[in-house]
């Protein structure tokens, strides 16, 4: 039997209303993961795979963007050099929010093979946030597959939040990428 | 009062100033003006002096002068101009002025002669102050050459007066005339004709009798470009208007030899003028083109706008030889590069000049539209439309460098000049432009003359 | 009125609808072909709506004015475009020609847009399409001045009861050498490969469509997909007879829009001057051809 | 004041008041000069829409008017842009060189439009063109290049000449010099001539093909207010003798059956498409503002003479309106650039950029006469493309509608080509500091934005006085009711397309409004591939843009330029021959030439 008892009408707030519309939208999101890949190390020899007819990342609704504007995720595939730290890090600002990186290899992980080297970076997340790492030298499709399947399912569990924390914590990011990189003058296009 | 004062009286003060030259400037003066006062009271008609009586029948031999409304607008051009032109180089030349009064007295008389013998007279005494005058720029080769071509005209023009006389038995125009319609043989005609055609030719800068101009107006100065460009060319102009609209009889290939001298003349001279790039050489070559139009239109039948062609005419390249010579004297070159931006502080002189061109050119507001356009008008009356075609195609071609021409000398170059104009060149430039400029837009007074003011075939059919 | 206007927004959010669904199964289709499986019939929609969620950048004010411009003008034509008939918003004003230029009207906002952004990449895009349209523009035009001539009309519908009348002969048979040249110069108004030269992802980085992310994204997408219904259903309309009623027109579009993407799923991309070098060879002679065949000596099956 | 002789002296008197004006202030005469124009506007306006102008003359010798419904037309959009010309003057004339006449000759040159379209007498038409020739020819080189003036004089007065011939044949055949009496009383051979001289002279005033070269280099070098006259409004009297050729003349050549027109006019048909197709295709090749408008004023030309040439009422509506609307974008076009050309000193794309940030109303401006130049709803050029359209389709003249098309697609690409390059695309550094244009200059700016759009939107009333016009010629005129347009395969309701175009913009910007705001970016953080390019210029595209579709053309690209090079380059070397054979030192050669004259005559008639 239905309560005949007013109950007062639950309005929701503003942050309520954001909030569902939020979730709304992360269904869209995570069924439509745009890619923009980062391809300089070796593991970007795994992608092609992962992308044509034998595993056909196009189902999961995902595919690769020419720009970082049109893209959702940032895929580092490998080791970064200090030169392209720089590039990457300019590309992950020009992208949208909300945001993703993923990293692949064990490389944007510790380092992998080239830890030791002065020209490359050991930890990628010192310098902007990362959502998932696929771990494995080189990660075969089907890790890099579980990877996005990951990165889907902690998007619907909001904890894909790593913009919001590059976002938050930006000053500690770029202190740790000007110690790295240091101050750099920039004459032209050619020469920093 | 007599005509025949219009020639004595020059001539005579030409032999006084040779005996003193101080006086020499003022007697040009006074002549002048004597000659433009006594125009106003001289009554038109027939002049005898000797030999021909009255009915012109029994002597055929004899001096006669004719002065009608067309000799009358003549005589005013040519004498007022002389003064004009001698009265602004009256400091520089002063030592022309004897010359000066020869040529005047030489351009009357040929102006007034009724009598073919005479009128080879003037015709030498106005060649030789012309060669004189032209002496002024300090060519010789030039002037010498001039001379010997004048020569070659003049004989031949002596010898067609020859044969006719031989033919006729007289030399009074008028009864030559009324014999040759009389015996309306017009094949027998063609030789005298055509050497007295090419003997004036010569003279009046036809093409392609005119090789002497280039040399001659190529490097003339403030008192030879407007006397001969001016002066002299209207002088012939008429005498040439007279002679084709009265005596010549042009038909059959004579005419289709004509025309196509005068058409090829008219093409020609604005070709040559677009291929010059000396401001001088332009002005020659466009009055080459003014001469043919001029000649084309007596022999069409046009008298009256072809009179104020050449008035208009005289009158424009007097002014633009004036400007031209003036520049080219300080500046050093008479290269259109070498003159850029000429009127830049000359603006004045730069208004008139280029009033005076768009008049030359025929664009409205200017005396010149209004004349080119009626006699384009009366050549279409009488269905002459190639002829038309020509006239108008050569200017375009003449539009084209002039407004080059005055372009350039409107805008400044790299360095700029400076030349000087007095006051009196700029009273003149004044007066010349606004006078086209007055006519071109008020031309009624224009309109009331026409083809009757030339009274000699009305002598001849009166007796 | 209000009501044909609102009949008009509902044939614009129709053909989006429509041309989406279409797209996202001729994705699955074309997964198909190279042996995928492809992603959902869906897919374009969750991508439109994706765009349309996210938090974009905008580079001033033409940016974004850019973009309403050109999705306004092409919902405007949207409006004006008969599904069948005896369907459309505004009866007799469904004038062919108003097709061809207020479609430009989107065209060239998108293209100030894109402009407007500052990347090179984007003017060499917009370049490019300006290029290919002024290559498949003239044989379709000269073909769809034959088709006007010979029916006296240039209203869709009137051109649609024309070939049904005439026991549906359809254009595309009656005139086969212009049908095919129309068919040609559909695939460059789609930007289907051999002629997608001002796309080229790896090119020129998706060239106009490179500053956009987010819902400016999300709305060149949707115009895109409105300008495709358009095109395809002119030529449904002036080639294969148009439609009496809908499923007829839903037919034929589906069956013109996947021959298209077949074709193009099979094609490597033209330069640009190849595209017009092609254009302004073969298709315009044909259309040509065609033309004084139709019109000078009357030769119509 | 209704009396047209009195307007011309009006004008001719403000001419001379505005010339002392200026010589003591620049600013005041050029004010006096709008004020002068605005009333002879105004009075145009006010009495002659009723056809109720004064045309008795009483001062002016020889002159006599008379009121068409197609002079005032011409007369009045004419009228129109030298009204919105003026108001340039005040902030362009103090940097030429001969300021005080350049007011003086303005108003000359307008007293001259006056008079050539009202008078009803061949030697005044003649009068009043050469006026107007002249007056204009002195305004050019105060410009960039002293040289455009010869090449504009030339060809207009080899047009003026052409008439003037063709003139003197009527005069010959009828024995009047009355336009409509004289035009009325050719036949035969005769008629021919004289359509062909009118047209040639049509074509050399409108800068159309083969006589264009003069177009850009006089529109590309005059000075910047004056620009916008010789487009919108001077290339105009070319098709006004257009009209009288194609439509009063008309003589009866042959027929194309297939087409039902005369032959002759098919040819102009015929070379009017050419002139539509080199003048884009070199439009789009050219990089000076100026200059691409002024070869998209040969295209238009071209669109006038096709639509003139196919004889019926809708063209000819086609044809009229396309004068107008052609008449507005040109001149708001060529306003903007000026605009532009005055706060950054260059009209040369590849120097300018991202002046849309500092310049936004002109950039609008620019924007809206664009959308009319190449035709696209809901702007004035479409109405008048799709008139003349229909009656190309109608005809199925095929090869002139690849030309129409061609030029209306290409139309789209140069006139992108400055909103891309010009006024979009990176913000260059040296234009930083520009302003927007002040206010006086904004004026006309907004007034041609709207009449660009009201032409779009509700052409009935201006069709309905167009259709006065073809009736006064002899032909039916169209279907036109207060929003439709009836043409003869179509009805266009403009009003509705604006309004479903207004509809579908208010949807998108819902659509955008509702969604989340953007972040403002700079205009150099744009995606370069992670690229550090630090310098405007470097991301700038505005060099040789359609460089893949130029490098089809560029070889045959000048190959008229090189024609009229090369043509006076023969007219002078002819000049040199003559030089040499009769102006020769040698005094034998004149010997020579008086010998063989003399032979040659004897030769003939005696021996």
């Amino acid at each position: 039997m239905l309560s005949t008892k007013y109950t007062e009408k639950t309005k929701l707030t503003k942050d309520e209303i954001d909030r569902k519309w939020w979730e709304v939208g992360d269904y869209f999101r995570r069924n439509s993961l745009w890619l923009l890949m980062y391809c300089t190390g070796c593991c970007a020899v795994e992608l092609p795979p992962s992308m044509t007819s034998a595993y056909d990342m196009e189902r999961l609704g995902m595919g690769p963007m020419a720009t970082p504007r049109q893209a959702d995720i940032l895929l580092v595939s490998g080791y970064l050099s200090l030169k392209t730290l720089r590039r990457l890090i300019y590309t992950y600002e020009q992208m949208s929010e909300p945001k993703y990186v993923i990293g692949l290899g064990s490389c944007p992980i510790n380092g992998g093979i080239y830890h030791d080297s002065h020209a490359v970076i050991n930890q990628l997340d010192q310098y902007i946030p990362v959502d998932v790492y696929v771990a494995g030298c080189m990660p075969n499709p089907e890790s890099i597959l579980n990877g996005f399947v990951d990165l889907m399912e902690s998007i619907k569990n909001k904890t894909a939040n790593s913009w919001k924390k590059y976002r938050d914590n930006n000053e500690w990011y770029k202190q740790n990428q000007k110690d790295a990189l240091g101050e750099v003058i920039i004459h032209d296009e050619f020469h920093e | 009062m007599n005509a025949v004062l219009l020639i004595v009286i020059p001539l005579l003060a030409a032999f006084i100033s040779i005996v003193s030259k101080k006086i020499a400037p003022y007697l040009l003066l006074v002549v002048g003006l004597f000659n433009i006062v006594l125009l106003f009271f001289l009554e038109n008609g027939l002049v005898f002096i000797g030999g021909f009586d009255v009915a012109m029948n029994s002597d055929l031999l004899g001096i006669s002068l004719l002065l009608d409304t067309y000799a009358r607008m003549a005589l005013w051009l040519i004498n007022g101009l002389i003064l004009v032109i001698f009265c602004l180089n009256f400091k520089s030349y002063k030592a022309f002025s004897s010359i000066l009064l020869l040529a005047m007295a030489g351009l009357n008389g040929l102006l007034l002669t009724n009598d073919l013998f005479n009128f080879f007279v003037f015709l030498e005494i106005s060649g030789i102050a012309a060669y004189l005058i032209t002496s002024a720029n300090k060519k010789p080769v030039s002037t010498f050459r001039y001379l010997v071509i004048g020569a070659i005209g003049s004989s031949l023009f002596l010898f067609g007066v020859v044969v006719l006389y031989a033919m006729y038995g007289t030399l009074n125009m008028i009864v030559m005339i009324q014999a040759i319609q009389a015996s309306g043989n017009y094949a027998e005609v063609i030789l005298p004709f055509t050497l007295m055609f090419i003997g004036l030719g010569v003279e009046a800068k036809l093409l392609p009798f005119n090789a002497w101009v280039k040399g001659v107006l190529g490097h003339s100065n403030t008192l030879t470009g407007p006397m001969i460009a001016g002066v002299y060319a209207a002088a012939m102009s008429f005498v040439l208007g007279r002679f084709i609209t009265n005596l010549f009889v042009f038909e059959g290939s004579l005419l289709i030899v004509v025309t196509v001298l005068l058409a090829l003349g008219i093409l020609a001279g604005d070709v040559m003028a677009f291929s010059s790039t000396k401001t001088r050489e332009i002005l020659l070559f466009s009055s080459i083109a003014q001469a043919s139009i001029v000649a084309l239109l007596f022999v069409n039948g046009v008298i009256i706008w072809a009179v104020y062609l050449i008035i208009a005419n005289a009158l424009s390249k007097t002014v633009m030889f004036l400007v031209i010579n003036k520049a080219t004297k300080d500046v050093g070159s008479d290269e259109s590069e070498a003159l850029r931006g000429l009127f830049v502080n000359n603006k004045l002189v730069g208004l008139t000049f280029t009033l005076v061109t768009l008049s030359v050119m025929g664009l409205p507001l200017l005396a010149g539209f209004v004349i080119k356009l009626n006699f384009l008008t009366q050549l279409a009356g009488i269905g002459q439309i190639v002829l038309i075609a020509i006239i108008l195609v050569a200017s375009v071609i003449e539009g084209i460098y002039f407004v080059r021409l005055i372009v350039k000398l409107w805008y400044p170059g790299e360095s700029e000049i400076s030349v000087k104009y007095n006051y009196s060149f700029k009273a003149v430039f004044i007066v010349i432009a606004l006078a086209l400029l007055v006519f071109g837009t008020y031309s009624t007074p224009l309109t009331k003359l026409d083809n009757t003011i030339d009274t000699v075939m009305e002598v001849v059919n009166n007796g | 009125m209000i009501l044909n206007i609102l009949i008009g927004i509902g044939i614009a959010f129709f053909g989006f609808v429509l041309q989406t669904s279409i797209a996202g199964i001729n994705r699955k289709i074309v997964g198909r072909l190279q042996k995928r499986h492809g992603p959902r019939w869906y897919q374009e929609f969750i991508d439109i709506f994706k765009l349309l969620s996210k938090r974009s950048i905008t580079h001033g004010w033409i940016f974004d004015f850019g973009v309403i411009m050109a999705l306004g003008g092409i919902i405007a034509t949207a409006m004006f475009m008969p599904l069948t008939n005896n369907f459309l918003a505004f009866e007799n004003f469904d004038n062919f020609f108003i097709f061809v230029y207020l479609i430009a009207v989107g065209m060239l906002g998108m293209a100030m847009s894109a402009s407007g952004s500052g990347n090179p990449w984007a003017s060499i895009g917009v370049m490019r399409a300006l290029t290919t349209m002024l290559a498949y523009e003239v044989p379709f035009l000269i073909v769809v001045l034959t088709i006007i001539n010979l029916t006296g009309n240039s209203s869709l519908t009137e051109i649609m009861l024309y070939q049904q009348a005439s026991g549906n002969n359809w254009f595309l048979i009656a005139l086969p050498i212009g049908g095919l040249v129309g068919f040609i110069a559909l695939m460059g108004m789609l930007g289907k490969k051999p002629f997608e030269t001002y796309v080229a992802p790896a090119e020129i980085a998706s060239g106009p469509m490179v500053e956009y992310g987010g819902k400016q994204l999300g709305m060149l997408f949707i115009m895109n997909e409105i300008s495709a219904f358009i095109e395809v259903s002119l030529f449904v309309h002036l080639f294969l007879g148009g439609a009496t009623n809908i499923f007829e027109f839903l037919i034929k579009y589906f069956v013109v829009y996947t021959l298209a993407n077949l074709i193009s799923s099979v094609n490597g991309r033209f330069k640009i001057d190849q595209v017009v070098k092609f254009f302004y060879k073969w298709p315009l002679i044909m259309a040509v051809t065609q033309a004084v065949i139709a019109i000078y000596f009357g030769w119509v099956i | 004041m209704a009396s047209v002789e009195l307007l011309i002296l009006f004008l001719v008197g403000a001419g001379v008041i505005a010339y002392i004006l200026t010589r003591f202030n620049t600013f005041l005469g050029s004010i006096f000069t709008i004020f002068a124009v605005m009333f002879v506007f105004v009075s145009l306006a006010g009495y002659g829409f009723g056809m109720n102008m004064d045309t008795t003359v009483n001062i002016l010798p020889g002159i006599s008017f008379t009121e068409t419904y197609l002079g005032f037309y011409f007369a009045i959009i004419i009228v129109f842009v030298y009204l919105m010309v003026s108001f340039f003057h005040p902030y362009y004339l103090s940097e030429y060189k001969y300021k005080n006449s350049y007011n003086l000759l303005f108003l000359l040159s307008l007293a001259g439009i006056l008079g050539a379209f009202y008078t009803d007498n061949f030697l005044n038409l003649f009068f009043f063109f050469e006026l107007i020739i002249w007056t204009t020819m002195f305004l050019i080189p105060q410009g960039k290049s002293k040289e455009a003036a010869v090449s504009y004089f030339g060809f207009s007065i080899a047009g003026s000449v052409a008439m003037l011939i063709g003139i003197f044949i009527t005069y010959n055949v009828s024995g009047t010099f009355s336009i409509y009496q004289g035009l009325a009383a050719l036949s035969g051979t005769n008629a021919i001539f004289v359509f062909v001289l009118f047209i040639i002279a049509a074509f050399a005033k409108l800068g159309s093909f083969p006589l264009h070269i003069w177009l850009p280099i006089a529109h590309g070098n005059a000075p910047h207010p004056f620009s916008p006259v010789l487009s919108g409004a001077l290339v105009k009297l070319g098709a006004f003798i257009g009209v009288l050729a194609l439509i009063r003349i008309a003589p009866a050549t042959g027929l194309f059956t297939a087409m039902d027109l005369p032959i002759g006019q098919y040819v102009v048909a015929i070379l009017g498409s050419m002139s539509i197709v080199f003048g884009t295709l070199m439009a789009i090749k050219e990089d000076d503002a100026k200059k691409l408008l002024a070869y998209s004023s040969m295209s238009h030309g071209g669109y006038i003479l096709v639509a003139f040439s196919i004889l019926n009422g809708i063209a000819f509506a086609g044809g009229f309106y396309h004068i107008l609307a052609h008449a507005l974008a040109s001149a708001g076009a060529f306003m903007a650039i000026a605009a532009v050309a005055r706060a950054t000193g260059t009209t040369k794309m590849k120097e300018l950029g991202g002046m849309i940030h500092k310049m936004p109303i002109t950039y609008l401006a620019y924007l809206i006469a664009i959308i009319s130049m190449a035709g696209i709803p809901p702007m004035g050029g479409f109405i008048s493309k799709w008139l003349i359209f229909q009656a190309v389709i109608d005809k199925g003249m095929i090869f002139v509608g690849i030309a129409v098309f061609f030029g209306s697609v290409g139309s789209f690409l140069y006139v992108f080509r400055p909103l891309a390059a010009l006024f979009l695309g990176q913000e260059l550094t040296e234009y930083k500091k520009v302003k927007e244009a002040p206010l006086l200059m904004l004026i006309p700016t907004f007034i041609l934005m709207g009449l660009n759009v009201y032409t779009g939107v509700f052409p009935g009333g201006i069709l309905k006085f167009i259709n006065n016009i073809i009736v006064e010629l002899g032909y039916t005129g169209i279907e036109v009711s207060t929003y439709e347009i009836n043409g003869t395969n179509g009805i266009l309701n403009p009003a509705l397309i604006g309004l479903i175009f207004a509809v579908g913009s208010g949807i998108a910007f819902l659509i955008f409004i509702v969604l989340k705001k953007s972040r403002k970016v700079e205009l150099m953080d744009t995606y370069t591939a992670a690229n550090f390019v630090h310098d405007e210029h470097l991301l700038h595209y505005a060099v040789d843009f359609y460089a893949p579709l130029e490098r089809l053309y560029e070889k045959q690209s000048n190959w008229m330029t090189k024609f009229y090079t090369a043509l006076a380059e023969k007219v002078r070397e002819l000049g040199k021959l003559g030089k040499y054979l009769f102006m020769s030192k040698n005094i034998s050669t004149t010997v020579f030439w008086i010998v063989a004259i003399i032979i040659f005559l004897l030769w003939g008639e005696v021996l």
